[in-house]
């Protein structure tokens, strides 16, 4: 079934891309029905996989074949408490963003293939249980979200994807020759993700350990992004059309957070253990300077996209204290661990939401230039409603997604790194402000002439911002549903009792 | 030794080389017979000749491996599934030179010289005797002048052969000097011989430094590169994707047998193999950052290409996949280089990167063909040059070159930047207006080997598994 | 029916009010209808004391609970709240609706604030509190200033948070859950860090030094969301939070002393605000914080229960005076409290404002004496320097509150043309004046049991001099108020004006901040902004230009005309050296990039070698012989 | 004659040729320098197979391999030379420096 | 093998004419001289290789550098931009760095020569080399002959085919470039 779900989307895109001449009769809104109904089977699959979840602590519905035996490959997938919210926020917003309106600039198939199997291809990520096809689906979404910006963006689009190319395929590369490195390490030689965790084959290795580590820690970092390493991040996402800039923030970055857990943590505890520090004062560095940053912004597009450096300094905050070597804080760790997760579900539902309500923004305003704006309260009250919404999910307000990650990682890095964790905290003041300072800019005070004719948002736009707008509500009051499940996971992971 | 019988069996295990000498002497016959309008048929003809050497080579496929010919060639795994490459390659290249060549009036025995160059290709991949690489080598090599300077009236294509003549002229004669000392201290000529007589002095250095320079003429590697780009570019584009890629095969496989038979630890080949590997990428890769021309471009990806595969070449002897990696890099390698250079001759041999802005738009299937080329270069999963890649940093960390694997990576990002400035204009471009092909023999031979790209790199098992039971004999 | 419908009840009701904007006549009966629901609701809440779990997690369990001091204030805040937006529904025009809605999911939030029994859900509360009073304050959000007026109440109130954030942190890292119940067992040093929190946030809410000017910014919202801001709500959280866990942190030694120290700088130095101040509703404010101070000075002494008898009756008289204060400005249109004096014109405001004044000033028997002479007592208890203080400190809360009542309805000022309030604007402060004056039951013995008992605390055992003291001092301060009448200097003070600007606005205390705090961080984060654009990219260009400087020495070498050996050699090397070097026409930022165009132009000098000439390539191939055999010996 | 005697003889027409490779200008010279590197390769092959490889035929037939290189290096040269000097009237090395970068 | 001072004396003739001849083809200024010296250098290790004992290949070496030289001379008469090939002619380019080059060469190999570590295993006498030969040639090394074989077809096919002025179809270079990027300039000449 979680096959089904990753090849779905798949097929139908390459189905798309080979047959364009019965599709291009289609007119573009046909073509996107059709396309969110395909990409929404993947959702369904997986909530009914989320129906099925047991959480026992290990891998379920695992399906596997073997695909390379001869090196030790398999086509493995499955899930745990870990990947499963994960997979499934992707889907949802994966339906969202194909579902909302964008220009195709004529080229609505080839667009529409590439996000669909852009969605297979992220699904599969978070489900795969193989470091190799880890690493396919890695790849092949860099591949395939070059094309979107390149083709699709504005401004300097094919710039901001070669440098978005370069950067994350750089970062990649590290990844590679340390997934190499773990699997010469193993014994007998597997890529299988869950007898390598078994095995835990560079337990006690020292120098060629740290090599391994600092490999998949450049590749995560990079993805992540972590500061310094996040210049790719602020052009991609202003040139990226606004679904893909939601697909890249609510997914692609979540996939380096996710390989630090998946691989580096469970792979490598001791080596984790040992680098947390440095990884938490890192993460503390890109939670204040990414808010910092972001406060300085004129642009839209660049401030929430710094504001993700900051929500992602966050989760490697989170992880860093679950992963620590500290004894008898086990209950903080799964707490900051659970945090982390969580704000890995919640950004990227949050900042999904605000990219497509940029892309909207830009739409109607032709420019991401928050100064040109101001007032559209009056004007625009679905816009402004949901925007507010937004801002104060991001900024972590009680009662929406935001808050119910940060309050954990917060609580459960104190336990771990008292002083790091205040730093961080001035984070949430920062992002207060940056938000606050959007509101007012754009939304509040007097509305220009040139406004006066500024529409508010369409249909199928209040409906799909309000879909991940109702899940964002959903988490921050009733989060049980989703803490239950991640902590099946995040309790056994730091040994809590 | 020298009864009948015996020469009959050894005869038994050429069989496919035989049917490229046949087949090249029929299309010579037709061809001198044939009127102007007729000669395509020699490009059926030698299609027909691969094809039978290709059936011969696989009903052999899971024969006993050995060493045949009284010790001066090889018949294993390595060398036949090399020989299958260089067929299909030179199966592909005929798909392009068909078309290609409509308008010479005498380009039958082309054909001749096209399957005699893939059969010294062959002849390399399987000697294990200095006499046999350098007659094979010479083979390969002449072949390859007068092919490349096919086009009589082009004087790219005639600057292009007579340097790479002069290259390959100075790196063979070395060579043979190199041939003479190891053959002095060996008391013998083949593989074998070395493996048993060589010792580690200065003057197994030197013979070994030559034999290298020598090979490394061969596969376009550092230091005797200087040739591909010039005949990628000047070169009848057909003969430019022959050449850039079948006579790698055999050299690469030579290469693998030939260190193989050194004294372990008494000479740093291994050192200098990988540096050769290190600077030949590296070079590559820089010289095609600003290349403007498509085909330069592409011979400078093929130099650079080259250091990868020596990236294999370097864990010989030490690692159990050393030789998988190597053979699949060439599974890999070979029609990536075949398709990206099919594309520039169904393009009617359209070689400035502006004219190929657009053609996403115009010839979606040969942007297509272009891109997963590219992106086979470059290695993104699930195409071959990712496995191939994959296996490449494999052996070179599992044998201690980590080094090595991280010099390769950062090329393989550097490689992005070059194969992106000509996908970019390609697919997010504009056209500037219809783009003429060439025919369909040259778009199918093109489309073969960029599928064929994908194929290996979902369902690379069975190669991988064919390519771990293959071994590299040398006596 | 569960402790969850206290909060819902309000929230549900804001919905509906919400949704009926388009039918402005239901808002108010509606709105006030729900508190008045909510009021006995809170009665039934506080007599049954329910309780609620939440689960969300193993880790995170929500409780919310009704006991110790949240009796009171799940009674008081509806109750003071009612009457405040019934005053709303009548006396602001514009986007009433959402006026309503917004008061009364503040109430809802409030409520959350107040029953929670861990910290999580208190943070939940705490923070809805803080984003509603930013959307309150910034109600009339066309005009910027508004709005910025809300973000600064919001940050800095949100600066408090990070306290509660802490002290949550630090909860669950010493006993494994967030409840406020097994607190008084934390170790130490985690208790620590859950006092210094929980005070940082209480004197952040309660507008302590050096937290007080967001008040003023406050005063930016319409008069009724002030009234009920600095009651019952918002401001009164931190009170609250302090009246609920200072008993359980009292082990730690400078936990109390660090309160009394914060309040009593904020009673004093906002007693001398607010008599200085000329604003109208500022003076209230700064009046507010000093309060409160004394509300903290009360915790600090160990009584909580003397904290929250003033807390309920500042609210009562507190409401009353904004209100009070909202029909003056109403009525003249001007927010200076200067020049007014509007008891003749309308003299039952005047009255009713009276009456709160004196509660303010401590005139028994209205229970704000009650409450202070509480106050006094325990503060005597703690130190004798400490209750000479807080007395300083209710003498000039004497003079402070008399002014205003003199400036702003004093006999003898305006009775022409002015606005007069409405009935249901009358009727509201009738209801809060009477209120306050009902508070004088706590002066009936035996009550004081009651209050202990409401509060799980204790009152400190007053003696009957510091009554006479206190008696004397608000004597004292009607003789001065009356003397400086006399001289016309009620208003100035005498003061120069810039003295008194600097002293009334919060002893430049918002200027300090915006130099110290808001400045250099907008500094800051405008030079990483720009930094970021071009990460380090001097270091890059320093090392770019050396490296530029090397190869060029090199390319002069490269011509292969001379030594090829050199040529190649240099080339080589130049192509090393160019890899960290900036390719010029680019235009472009950041060290990555650098380094990009760096390996762009080692392209094109790796280029130069491929010179087309056959004998260069010759050399090549010869060197590269010699480096072959070179290295194969050496890596024997 | 001393087998370092001839090795040295061989090595001086090696070297000569080297020189000649590189010094020449003319395709026609240039492959003297050629031939030249190969009699020194010659010569150095047979005093090894009379001293050192103790007489091993195989060293006779490389003699061979190495004439018969010779003889197809020069005919596919002079073949070439003639096609460029046809298409370029070029007859130096220098005059080809169209395909380079 | 012989030895002897006769053999001695001859060897240092021919080695002394070979170095010297050879050194003379890059110091004419003439190339049909140059090509000449050449011949001669080749006859004086062809020389060298009859005294030790490999009479065949000397005798085949000197043979073909005849008839090759031959050609050489021809193709120099034809093709050189200096149609005589007969006047002075100083054509050389970067002399130092292929002097340097061509010493270090020198030197390198010399070192082999002295240094190597070659094992002493004379040929037994009497040497029948040529015999042996004729053996081996059809015998072990069967395939490297017959693959000569093919070289050397392949090379005349290639050599008429490339040089070849007078085709089967006409003149042999007609037609003979790259099809246009538009199909409508392609009309058959």
């Amino acid at each position: 079934m979680l096959t089904t779900a990753i090849f779905i989307p798949i097929v139908a895109a390459i189905a798309l891309a080979v047959l364009p001449r019965i599709a291009r009769q289609a007119d573009e809104r046909t073509l996107r029905a059709v396309a969110t109904i395909i990409a929404a089977i993947p959702l369904v699959l997986l909530v009914v996989a989320w129906l099925r979840f047991e959480g026992g602590g290990g891998f379920e519905q695992v399906e596997s074949i073997d695909w390379i035996p001869t090196l030790g490959i398999g086509y493995r997938v499955g899930l745990d408490g870990l990947s499963l919210p994960l997979a499934a926020m992707t889907a949802l917003l994966f339906v969202v963003s194909i579902a909302y309106p964008v220009d195709y600039r004529g080229r609505a198939i080839p667009y529409l293939a590439l996000m669909l199997f852009l969605e297979g291809v992220s699904i599969g990520l978070f489900l795969a249980l193989d470091l190799f096809l880890f690493f396919v689906f890695w790849d092949v979404s860099l591949v395939a979200m070059y094309f979107l910006i390149g083709a699709w963006g504005h401004g300097d689009a094919q710039r901001s994807a070669l440098k978005f190319f370069i950067y994350t395929f750089a970062g990649s590369l590290p990844l590679l020759l340390a997934i190499l490195g773990l699997y010469l390490a193993t014994e007998p030689r597997t890529f299988d993700m869950a007898e390598i965790i078994r095995q835990q084959p560079l337990a006690g290795a020292g120098l060629y350990a740290t090599l391994v580590f600092a490999g998949f820690f450049i590749g995560f970092a990079i993805k992540t992004p972590m500061v310094p390493v996040h210049t790719w991040l602020p052009p991609a996402h202003v040139d990226a059309p606004g679904p893909a800039s939601a697909i890249l923030a609510g997914v692609l970055l979540k996939m380096g957070t996710y390989g630090f857990v998946r691989i580096l943590m469970a792979m490598l505890p001791e080596t984790w253990a040992e680098f947390a520090l440095p990884i938490a004062v890192l993460a503390a560095i890109s939670i204040v300077y990414g808010a910092l940053v972001a406060l300085a912004q004129t642009n839209l597009k660049r401030l929430i996209a710094y504001t993700s450096v900051n929500h992602m300094g966050y989760v490697m905050l989170g992880l860093a204290a679950a992963g620590a070597a500290v004894t008898g804080q086990e209950a903080a760790q799964a707490v900051a661990l659970t945090g982390a997760t969580v704000e890995m579900v919640a950004h990227g539902l949050i900042t999904g939401a605000l990219f497509l309500v940029s892309g909207s923004i830009l739409a109607r305003g032709g420019t991401y230039e928050m100064d040109a704006y101001g007032g559209l309260l009056t004007r625009a009250r679905s816009l402004t409603g949901l925007t507010a919404l937004l801002a104060f999910a991001s900024l972590g307000l009680p009662g929406l997604a935001g808050f119910v990650a940060e309050v954990q990682i917060f609580a459960g890095t104190l336990a771990i790194y008292p002083v790091l964790a205040a730093i961080a905290l001035l984070g949430i003041v920062l992002t207060a402000a940056l938000f606050l300072r959007l509101l007012g800019r754009m939304f509040l005070g007097a509305l220009p002439e040139r406004w006066r004719e500024f529409p508010d948002l369409g249909r199928t736009e209040i409906l799909t911002l309000g879909t991940l707008a109702a899940f964002v509500v959903l988490i921050g009051i009733v989060p049980a549903w989703l803490l239950g499940v991640i902590d099946s996971f995040a309790g056994p992971f730091v040994g809590r009792p | 030794m020298n009864d009948g019988a015996g020469m009959v069996a050894v005869v038994g295990d050429v069989l496919p080389e035989i049917a490229l000498v046949l087949g090249g002497v029929v299309v010579l016959l037709y061809a001198l017979v044939a009127g102007a309008e007729r000669q395509m048929g020699a490009a059926l003809l030698a299609l027909v000749a691969t094809g039978v050497a290709a059936v011969l080579t696989i009903a052999v496929l899971a024969d006993p491996q050995k060493v045949t010919f009284f010790g001066t060639y090889a018949r294993d795994g390595s060398a036949l599934w090399g020989k299958l490459i260089v067929l299909a390659a030179t199966a592909v290249t005929i798909g392009l030179s068909a078309p290609w060549f409509r308008r010479d009036p005498r380009h039958g025995e082309y054909y001749t010289l096209l399957l005699y160059s893939g059969l010294g290709a062959v002849l390399l991949a399987g000697a294990t005797d200095l006499k046999e690489l350098i007659v094979a080598m010479l083979l390969s090599s002449a072949t390859g002048f007068v092919l490349s300077g096919y086009h009589r009236r082009s004087s790219p294509s005639a600057e292009a052969a007579i340097k790479y003549y002069l290259i390959g002229a100075l790196a063979n004669s070395a060579m043979l000097f190199g041939v003479a000392l190891l053959f002095g201290l060996a008391g013998g000529t083949t593989l074998d011989a070395l493996d048993t007589g060589l010792s580690g002095g200065i003057a197994t250095v030197v013979g070994v430094g030559l034999v290298i320079v020598g090979v490394a003429f061969k596969i376009g590697a550092v230091p005797a590169y200087m040739w591909v780009p010039d005949v990628a570019q000047g070169a009848p584009a057909p003969v430019a994707a022959f050449v850039t890629a079948v006579p790698k095969v055999g050299g690469f496989i030579f290469l693998a047998r030939f260190v193989l038979a050194l004294p372990d630890g008494a000479i740093g080949w291994e050192v200098l193999v990988a540096v050769l590997a290190a600077l030949t990428m590296t070079l590559g890769n820089l010289a095609c950052l600003w290349q403007d021309d498509l085909r330069r471009l592409l011979g400078w990806s093929a130099v650079s290409q080259a250091g990868y595969g020596l990236m294999a070449i370097v864990a010989i002897g030490q690692s159990d996949l050393a030789v998988p990696a190597l053979l699949f890099f060439l599974l890999a390698y070979v029609p990536a280089n075949l398709a990206a250079f099919g594309v520039v001759v169904e393009l009617r041999g359209r070689t400035a990167l502006a004219d190929y802005a657009g053609l996403a738009r115009t010839r979606p299937l040969l942007a297509g063909a272009l891109a997963t080329s590219f992106l086979s270069f470059i290695g993104v999963p699930p195409l071959s040059g990712f496995v191939a890649k994959l296996l490449l940093f494999l052996v070179a960390i599992e044998v201690g070159y980590t080094w090595l694997a991280v010099v390769a990576a950062i090329n393989t990002v550097i490689s992005i930047f070059y194969y992106v400035r000509v996908l970019a204009p390609a697919y997010f471009g504009a056209s500037a207006g219809p783009v003429r092909v060439l025919g369909r023999p040259a778009a199918v031979a093109t489309l073969a080997a960029a599928g064929a790209l994908i194929v290996t790199g979902i369902a690379a098992e069975p190669f991988l598994a064919a390519f771990r039971a293959a071994a590299l004999l040398i006596r | 029916m569960s402790v969850l419908i206290l909060p819902l009840l309000p929230l549900i009701a804001a919905a509906l009010v919400w949704l009926t904007r388009r039918r402005p006549a239901f808002a108010g009966p509606m709105a006030v209808g729900s508190l008045v629901a909510s009021i006995l609701l809170g009665l039934w809440a506080a007599a049954t004391g329910p309780v609620l779990e939440i689960v969300w997690s193993p880790a995170i369990q929500l409780s919310l609970r009704v006991d110790g001091f949240a009796r009171v204030m799940v009674v008081l805040v509806p109750f003071i709240a009612a009457p405040i937006v019934a005053y709303a529904a009548v006396t602001e025009p514009a986007g009433r609706a959402r006026l309503l809605a917004l008061m009364l999911a503040f109430v809802a939030a409030m409520t959350v604030l107040v029953v929670a029994a861990d910290f999580v859900t208190l943070l939940i509360g705490w923070e809805l509190v803080g984003a509603t009073s930013w959307a309150l304050i910034g109600h009339g959000w066309r005009d910027r200033a508004n709005v910025e007026a809300g973000t600064q109440a919001f940050l800095t109130t949100r600066l408090g948070d990070l306290g509660l954030y802490l002290a949550a942190g630090a909860t669950f890292a010493a006993t494994g859950s967030f409840a406020f119940a097994g607190l008084a067992q934390a170790a130490t040093p985690w208790r620590e860090i859950v006092a210094g929190g929980v005070l940082l946030a209480a004197a952040a809410k309660s507008a302590q030094v050096p937290f007080s000017p967001w008040l003023f910014a406050a005063m930016a919202g319409p008069t009724p969301v002030s009234a009920l801001l600095h009651s019952a709500t918002m401001v009164a959280a931190g009170a609250y939070l302090l009246i609920r866990l200072a008993p359980s942190l009292d082990a730690v030694a400078w936990f109390l002393p660090a309160i009394v120290i914060v309040g009593l700088v904020t009673a004093l130095g906002g007693g001398i605000v607010a008599m200085a101040q000329t604003h109208m509703k500022r003076a209230l404010a700064a009046s507010t914080s000093a309060q409160y101070g004394l509300m903290f000075i009360a915790v600090g002494a160990g009584s909580t229960a003397a904290a929250g008898a003033q807390l309920v009756t500042h609210a009562a008289f507190k409401s009353l005076l904004f209100l009070a204060a909202g029909v003056a400005i109403h009525a003249t249109g001007s927010q200076l409290l200067g020049g007014r004096r509007l008891g003749r014109a309308l003299p039952f405001v005047a009255v009713a404002t009276g009456v709160g004044a004196l509660a303010l000033a401590g005139l028994p028997p209205l229970g704000g004496a009650w409450s202070k002479e509480a106050i006094v007592a325990a503060a005597v208890e703690t130190s004798a320097t400490l209750g000479v203080a807080t007395l300083v400190a209710g003498f000039l809360g004497a003079l402070y509150v008399g002014r205003f009542q003199l400036l702003a309805f004093g006999t003898g000022g305006l009775a022409g043309r002015i606005r007069r309030p409405t009935l249901t604007q009358v009727a509201a402060l009738a209801v809060l004046a009477v209120t306050t004056v009902a508070l004088a039951i706590l002066w009936m013995p035996g009550l004081s049991d009651v209050v202990e008992g409401l509060t799980d605390g204790e009152l400190a055992a007053g003696s009957a001099w510091e009554f006479v003291v206190a008696v004397g001092l608000l004597v004292a301060a009607g003789f001065v108020l009356v003397l400086l009448d006399r001289r016309g200097r009620l208003s100035d003070l005498g003061l120069r004006p810039s003295i008194q600007v600097a002293v009334g606005d919060w002893w430049s205390l918002p200027r300090a901040t915006s130099a110290l705090v808001v400045a250099p961080t907008l500094r800051l984060s405008v030079a990483l902004g720009r930094a970021d654009d071009r990460v380090i990219d001097a270091g890059v260009r320093a090392a770019a230009r050396m490296a530029q400087f090397v190869s060029s020495l090199m390319a002069r070498r490269v011509e292969f005309s001379i030594d090829g050996v050199v040529g190649a050699s240099a080339a080589a090397t130049m192509i090393t050296a160019a890899a960290s070097r900036r390719f010029d026409d680019a235009g472009v930022d950041g060290a990555v990039e650098a380094t990009g165009s760096g390996v762009g132009l080692a392209g094109h000098q790796s280029r130069r070698l491929q010179t087309g000439l056959t004998h260069h390539y010759f050399v090549i191939v010869a060197v590269g012989l010699v480096l072959i055999a070179l290295i194969l010996f050496a890596a024997r | 004659m001393s087998t370092e005697a001839v090795l040295i003889v061989a090595a001086a027409l090696f070297g000569i040729g080297v020189y000649g490779v590189l010094s020449q200008q003319s395709f026609v010279m240039l492959m003297m320098g050629i031939e030249l590197l190969i009699n020194g390769a010659l010569l150095a092959l047979v005093v090894l197979w009379a001293r050192v490889a103790g007489g091993n035929p195989q060293g006779q037939m490389l003699g061979i391999v190495f004439m018969t290189v010779m003889a197809v290096e020069m005919a596919i040269g002079f073949a070439l030379i003639a096609g460029v000097y046809r298409v370029r009237r070029a007859d130096i090395t220098e005059k080809l420096r169209r395909l380079k970068g | 093998m012989i030895e002897g001072p006769l053999i001695d004396a001859a060897f240092f003739v021919f080695a002394a004419g070979a170095i010297v001849t050879g050194y003379r083809v890059f110091r004419t200024d003439s190339m049909v001289r140059a090509a000449f010296y050449l011949l001669a250098s080749f006859a004086a290790v062809g020389g060298i290789l009859v005294l030790l004992g490999s009479e065949f290949l000397g005798m085949v070496l000197i043979l073909m550098m005849a008839g090759e030289m031959l050609v050489m001379a021809i193709v120099m008469v034809m093709f050189m931009m200096n149609p005589a090939g007969l006047n002075p002619m100083v054509m050389v380019h970067q002399n130092r760095t292929a002097a340097i080059a061509g010493i270090v060469a020198f030197v390198a190999l010399s070192a082999v020569a002295v240094l190597g570590e070659f094992p002493d295993r004379p040929a037994p006498e009497p040497a029948a080399a040529t015999q042996e030969l004729g053996i081996e040639l059809l015998g072990d090394s069967m395939l490297v002959f017959q693959t000569a074989g093919v070289a050397l077809l392949s090379t005349m096919i290639g050599a008429v085919a490339i040089a070849g002025r007078r085709g089967r179809y006409g003149v042999a270079e007609d037609g003979s470039l790259e099809p246009p990027l538009q199909p409508d300039e392609e009309a058959m000449p």
